[in-house]
């Protein structure tokens, strides 16, 4: 039992550390460990000591006649209280940490679908099952070493919760609705994944794995795996986008080009990541929510130099089409 | 009274803690106002409740110091008991059983009275009624809302008469609405931060 | 409580209260008390109506012009008739006047039978259209309405979810649901309601009541009220606001 | 001196609640609090005997990592979730929550404001039956279509699932109709039925932790009834207000349900912790440290508790800025409860301390509840949570709260009480034995379960990594130890009954206003109405 001795280090019985702010928790730990320890010394050992101390002696004893000291309880009121405080604060630091997501330019985003019961995970470049062994119960998701992460889930049927005990972070995977997690694994390795909110008659059974890989390692995998299908596209240019190029062509390519002339509307070439002005407002760089919000409802916001000419497209395009759309757009460059 | 008082100091109290918290979110004027009126309040109820300003009067008397300040103090304490005074005959009760205490007033409410309520309840659903016609936006469900309450609140003070009641029935009452306005304000506090919500239409 | 007239025509307390008005008072607080429960039972699904109304405004716009305001109002006004009925048959108890007291509850009760029958028709008009909850709806020319109503909004009011043609369509009965639950619960009150009217009609009528003890009478009619009170509420949200 | 003087000795021969009428009838038709309440233990105790069964069942599955190992193969994946289920349904709904506010709420409260009987009697008599037939409801779905889905009910899966959600739901409904007519009863019978001299400040501590429950119940019950009714129509209808498909949101189901929920974590521990108070004061012969503190506590840990339900849910996806929100004011219950345990260990201090086995099952509280309670802020700090929520720490933590402090207290206050209920003394020998096997096994299965938690063990697993498997079988044997520890008890509980030696009025020599009539009480509690002169501590 070596982990008797890591109360020391500070991160005892605590799962392996594989991102930084796996370290992070893990000292926190140790502070509520220690401070615990501590508080349950002086409550525990002062019941123990009372009783040993005062045992009754005869059945007649007098005993003192204290009824209340208000300076005392106010010091066992307001000491508790300022602990409390540090640790709300500090768990508060790193709850924020764990969910401040990466902007997504740098980040690796890979989608989670739960189901009952099994992770699926889907890689822009189409990869869509990838499995240890062939064994279709182990799903298996690779990620890049030292690279932000961001995964983006939902789940078919129930709700799921995406678990991984080395990276202490989890979120809860409902239908529905997407939600998103991210991690920045600095060891290489395996790392265990648990669903953690009841789904179920196989609740127990829905295991993956999340293999960590040098960053050299993880695109010699993509590549590898990719499906055949996406081959045949152009380029790089993964599944998605090949969908969002065909939604291009009829619908918008009469207002935008994309190879950097002025049409109706602006180019598409590089629109991606870049920064925006507009006619009124504040500049905003065109990511995932402005394109969004242009294609649905272009008037909110008019580039400079540009008509209010196209019409919104609220209502005629699907969420999963506007995804495409934007998938598309971050292509071509 | 006394039981009343404690309750809601509890309540009070808590409140001030979590509204400067929550006030995030709504705007400042309403934060401080609330905490202004609640430590107000929390004062007036000490004052009235354990007779601070009594004895205080009643310390100086005995120390023979008239004059000053004094009658004005007596004149408060005069203004203070008078409004407490509907809730002696609570407060007394409360403490023992004795059959010489004036307990539950079977106050009686003339019919004319009833039948005024009930017009001014059928003016109030034609009002709500012909109003939701116009359009007004947003506010249409803003004076629906209103119109509502104030009937709402006719046929609690009259059908109901809770606006004879004791102070106790309408403490309960009151609490009730109190924590649906919990149950609304987290809720919102969590569902209005992460769900686009609509303004108008 | 186990107040009992004897031979006499005097009420006598339970044995554990000092005096009648003791037993009235404490009565009257548990009833409060319950009334407490009942505002926070039907709040939750004010507190669902509420957000689901920030959401999805639309839906409840046009799911509100399917109802009929001709029949909500004048069941409003039945149900506010009634609780002044009550009120009478409390105020005749007060008096010892029994008879009266018997004619008021009597009418009491007709009302909510008027009530009941009008959300009947209400019912029968509206399920016929196939405007039913989740499962069981069956009117496209709703979901397409809410459709058509969105896509004339202003653009800048829009949200993503509200865009979402296809999830609009499928959640359209939403509005339904709400309706269906919350008239429907209030409807079993009414129900329960009349049934504790008549309950102490019967018991007026026997002469159990007087000027001395009504408690009974008192706190059905507190209950009364309040499904009265929450109709109130009811009305506006779902027939005119949207 | 006593609260009140003289009382005792007009004792009138052998007439008490118990022989005051015969037969069932007599018993089942009854408006006396005294013997509702004792109704009320017999049926708790047989579900607590149904829930502990299942409990072992759920651990003796859990010995094993693999299901090929599992040494039972009738124990299924699905017979073991609805095994799971069972256990917290019956142990949330049908022991603990009405548990002490039930049985010893219904027996003292009365007795220790010096009234004849609750405001309510046949009201109360009533919500008795509306208990059982919940529990009736709540067994039935055993032999219709089983349970599968928690004690939770979380959307969408209860409205997935094929099991009989509906008669379980509607069973949760007409309990918590049960709990807020009994919480009624008590809120009027404490405004109202206080023996003359009895002030709101000379009321005992266990009285107020009772009234301030009875706000909670009032207060909360209600919206988990709308809650459950929901999800009934959801199933029946599909209104769509909790399913995701047709535009409803689940995480606002579990916002309605914690609302509840949350506060009914103190509708278990509150009156917990009434006891404690009574048993430690009682048992120091001495004044309680703190009488203030304590009472407004409760109070105040009662009207937090409803703005803090939101810690459930850190990790559900609702927003950064209610975790956050939830986590701070979550913070603010610990100091009440931390005023609490500084208060009980003071009243030690001086005093002269009798480790009877009462007064040891609440050492053993106050053991239990420190660790359980530390480890509360743990959970309640969003950093920590993101990583032990739905973990067996979670498991481990309220077990400890909810085992080792409500049981720990239900069972320490049997012993106490039950001279006053019965006449007759329980062995002590049997009631320490109990206790050694009660706190250590109760240590042996959940402190591993912290260790497992910590290791990343989610909960409601039937199958586990192997790694997990060494602490998971110390658990399991800890809780024979438990089973037999509780087994002990019922044994001293029987043998009290049967051959017991006669109890005086006052066999602890408390100051309290129930010990200063007979054993047991006659019907109408006291010959004479009391009239209250001093404090329930007043130990000179």
């Amino acid at each position: 039992m070596n982990n008797w001795l890591n109360i020391i280090t500070a991160n005892a019985f605590m799962p392996i550390q594989g991102t930084e702010i796996a370290g992070k928790v893990d000292n926190f730990y140790a502070f509520l460990l220690i401070s615990s320890l501590i508080s349950s010394i002086i409550l525990i050992g002062g019941m123990a000591a009372f009783v040993v101390q005062y045992k009754r002696k005869s059945a007649t004893d007098k005993t003192a006649y204290i009824t209340h000291n208000t300076m005392l309880e106010f010091t066992w009121s307001f000491i508790p209280f300022v602990i409390m405080m540090v640790i709300f604060y500090w768990g508060k630091v790193i709850f924020n940490e764990l969910r401040s997501m990466p902007d997504s330019a740098s980040a690796e985003e890979i989608h989670v679908v739960g189901v009952q019961w099994a992770w699926n995970f889907k890689y822009k470049n189409g990869i869509k099952q990838y499995t240890k062994d062939n064994d279709p119960n182990k799903q298996v998701m690779v990620v890049p070493l030292n690279k932000p992460v961001k995964l983006v889930m939902t789940s078919n049927d129930v709700i799921h919760s995406f678990y991984i005990p080395g990276f202490r972070n989890k979120q809860d995977v409902i239908p529905g609705r997407y939600t998103s997690l991210w991690f920045k694994a600095d060891k290489p390795g395996e790392y265990q994944v648990f669903c953690t909110e009841y789904c179920g008659l196989q609740h127990s059974q829905m295991p993956a794995t999340i293999i960590v890989k040098p960053e050299a390692e993880y695109t010699a995998w993509l590549d590898s795996n990719k499906p055949s299908m996406a081959a045949s596209g152009d380029g790089g240019m993964n599944e998605m986008a090949n969908k969002g190029l065909e939604i291009y062509e009829n619908k918008c390519r009469s207002c935008h080009s994309i190879d950097g002339t002025k049409i109706v509307g602006p180019t598409w070439k590089g629109l991606y990541g870049a920064k925006r002005e507009f006619e009124s407002g504040a500049p905003v760089d065109a990511d995932e929510n402005y394109l969004k919000e242009s294609i649905l409802n272009p008037a909110a916001k008019i580039v400079k130099g540009y008509p209010a000419a196209m019409p919104p497209y609220a209502g005629q395009l699907s969420d999963d089409e506007i995804t495409q759309l934007i998938e598309y757009m971050k292509v071509v460059k | 009274m006394e039981l009343a008082i404690q309750y809601s100091l509890y309540i009070i109290s808590c409140v001030c803690i979590f509204v400067p918290l929550f006030g995030f979110g709504i705007a400042p004027p309403t934060v401080i106002g609330t905490a202004l009126s609640v430590f107000a309040g929390n004062a007036y109820s000490l004052i009235a409740q354990q007779g601070i300003l009594k004895n205080f009067i009643k310390d100086k008397k005995d120390s023979g110091a008239s004059g000053g300040l004094i009658p004005i103090l007596e004149e408060t304490q005069k203004l203070i008991d008078g409004i407490e005074n509907p809730g002696t005959a609570m407060k007394a009760e409360s403490h023992s059983h004795g059959h010489d205490h004036a307990e539950g007033s079977h106050h009686i409410i003339p019919i004319p009275v009833y039948v005024g309520v009930l017009v001014v309840l059928l003016i109030g659903t034609a009002i709500t009624v012909e109003v939701a016609q116009f359009d007004f936006g947003a506010m249409n469900t803003v004076i629906a809302m209103l119109v509502a309450t104030v009937k709402a609140s006719f046929v609690l003070a009259f059908f109901m008469h809770l606006k004879y009641d004791n102070m106790l029935n309408r403490v309960i009452f009151g609490s009730g609405f109190f924590f649906l306005m919990l149950l609304i304000a987290f809720s919102v506090a969590d569902i209005f931060t992460r769900v686009p919500v609509l303004k108008a239409f | 409580m186990s107040t009992v007239k004897t031979e006499d025509g005097h009420f006598h307390h339970a044995h554990h209260f000092n005096s009648l008005s003791h037993q009235y008072d404490s009565a009257k607080q548990g009833v409060w008390l319950f009334m407490v429960t009942e505002i926070l039972m039907f709040g939750g699904l004010f507190v669902a109506y509420l957000i689901y109304k920030s959401i999805y405004a639309p839906i409840f716009h046009v799911g509100s012009s399917y109802l009929d305001v001709k029949m909500g109002s004048i069941n409003t006004v039945v149900l506010i008739t009634s609780s002044f009925t009550m009120a009478l048959g409390i105020y005749f108890n007060q008096k010892n006047k029994p008879k009266q007291a018997v004619i008021a509850l009597a009418l009491t009760i007709v009302c909510a039978g008027i009530f009941m029958v009008i959300k009947y028709f209400e019912y029968t008009h509206i399920i016929h259209r196939g405007l039913v909850p989740g499962k069981f709806f069956n009117n496209p020319e709703f979901q397409q309405k809410v459709v058509d109503f969105i896509s004339n909004m202003p653009i800048e009011n829009l949200t993503p979810t509200l865009s979402d043609t296809a999830h609009m369509k499928k959640i359209a009965p939403l509005y339904f649901g709400f309706y269906f639950v919350m008239t429907g619960l209030h409807g079993l009150h009414v129900m329960i309601g009349a049934g504790l009217i008549l309950w102490v009609l019967i018991k007026t009528a026997n002469g159990k009541f007087g000027a001395e003890y009504y408690t009974p009478v008192e706190g059905v009619g507190l209950f009364w009220h309040i499904v009265d009170l929450i109709w109130i509420y009811l009305f506006p949200l779902l027939y005119l606001v949207g | 001196m006593s609260q009140v003087q003289s009382t005792t000795q007009t004792t009138t021969g052998h007439d008490n609640y118990l022989n005051h009428e015969k037969g069932l009838w007599s018993w089942l038709s009854t408006v006396d609090h005294k013997r509702i309440a004792i109704m009320y233990l017999i049926s708790i105790l047989t579900f607590f005997l149904v829930g502990g069964i299942f409990a072992l069942l759920v651990r003796g599955a859990l010995f094993n990592a693999k299901p090929e190992d599992k040494f039972w193969s009738y124990i299924t994946p699905d017979v073991y979730n609805q095994f799971m289920s069972y256990h917290g349904i019956i142990m949330v709904f049908m022991v603990i929550v009405p548990g002490i506010p039930a049985v010893f709420g219904n027996f003292l409260l009365p007795v220790m404001l010096g009234a004849k009987d609750v405001a309510f009697p046949r009201l109360n008599l009533a919500s008795y039956y509306v208990y059982l037939a919940g529990a009736a409801l709540a067994v039935g779905t055993l032999f219709v279509g089983k349970i599968d889905t928690g004690w939770t009910f979380y959307t969408p899966y209860s409205i997935k699932t094929s099991t009989s959600v509906v008669m379980a739901v509607l069973a949760a409904f007409t309990m918590g109709m049960a709990s807020i007519l009994t919480g009624l009863n008590f809120i009027v019978t404490t405004h109202k039925l206080r023996a003359p001299g009895q002030t709101m400040n000379k009321i005992p501590l266990f009285v107020w932790a009772i009234y301030a429950t009875s706000i909670i119940q009032i207060l909360a019950t209600p919206v988990l009834g709308i809650t459950l009714l929901l999800i009934s129509a959801e199933r029946l209808l599909g209104v769509g207000i909790f399913d995701p498909n047709l535009g409803g949101d689940p995480v606002l189901f579990q916002h309605f349900f914690w609302f509840y929920s949350h506060p009914a974590v103190y509708i278990m521990i509150l009156p917990a912790m009434g006891i404690i108070s009574e048993l430690i004061s009682t048992f120091s012969r001495k004044t309680i440290f703190g009488y203030t503190a304590i009472a407004y506590s409760s109070l105040a840990i009662a009207a937090v508790s409803f703005l803090v339900w939101g810690h459930h849910m850190f990790v559900s996806g609702q927003s950064e800025f209610a975790g956050v929100l939830f986590s701070i004011i979550t913070m603010l219950v610990g100091v009440p409860t931390a005023i609490k345990l500084f208060n009980w260990i003071s009243t030690m201090y001086k005093g002269s301390v009798r480790l009877d086995a009462p007064m040891l099952y609440a050492i053993g509280f106050l053991f239990l509840f420190t660790i359980g309670g530390l480890t509360g802020v743990w959970l309640a700090s969003t950093g920590m949570d993101v990583h032990f929520h739905d973990t067996y720490f979670v498991v481990a933590h309220f077990h400890y709260v909810m085992v080792g402090g409500v049981l720990m207290a239900f069972t320490g206050g049997i012993f106490f009480w039950f001279p006053k209920m019965f006449g007759k003394m329980t062995s002590d020998t049997l009631g320490r034995i109990s206790w050694v096997f009660v706190f250590t096994g109760f240590n042996v299965t959940f402190f591993p379960q912290f260790i497992l938690g910590a290791m990343g063990m989610p909960r409601r697993y039937f199958e586990y990594h192997p790694a997990y498997e060494p602490l998971n079988q110390i658990s399991t044997v800890g809780s024979w130890l438990i089973g037999f520890g509780f087994l002990v008890a019922l044994v001293a509980i029987i043998q009290g009954l049967v051959a017991g030696e006669k109890a005086g009025a006052n066999p602890w020599g408390s100051k309290t206003l129930e010990w200063q009539t007979s054993s047991p009480p006659p019907h109408d509690n006291f010959p004479i109405t009391p009239t209250v002169t001093a404090g329930p501590y007043e130990y000179r």
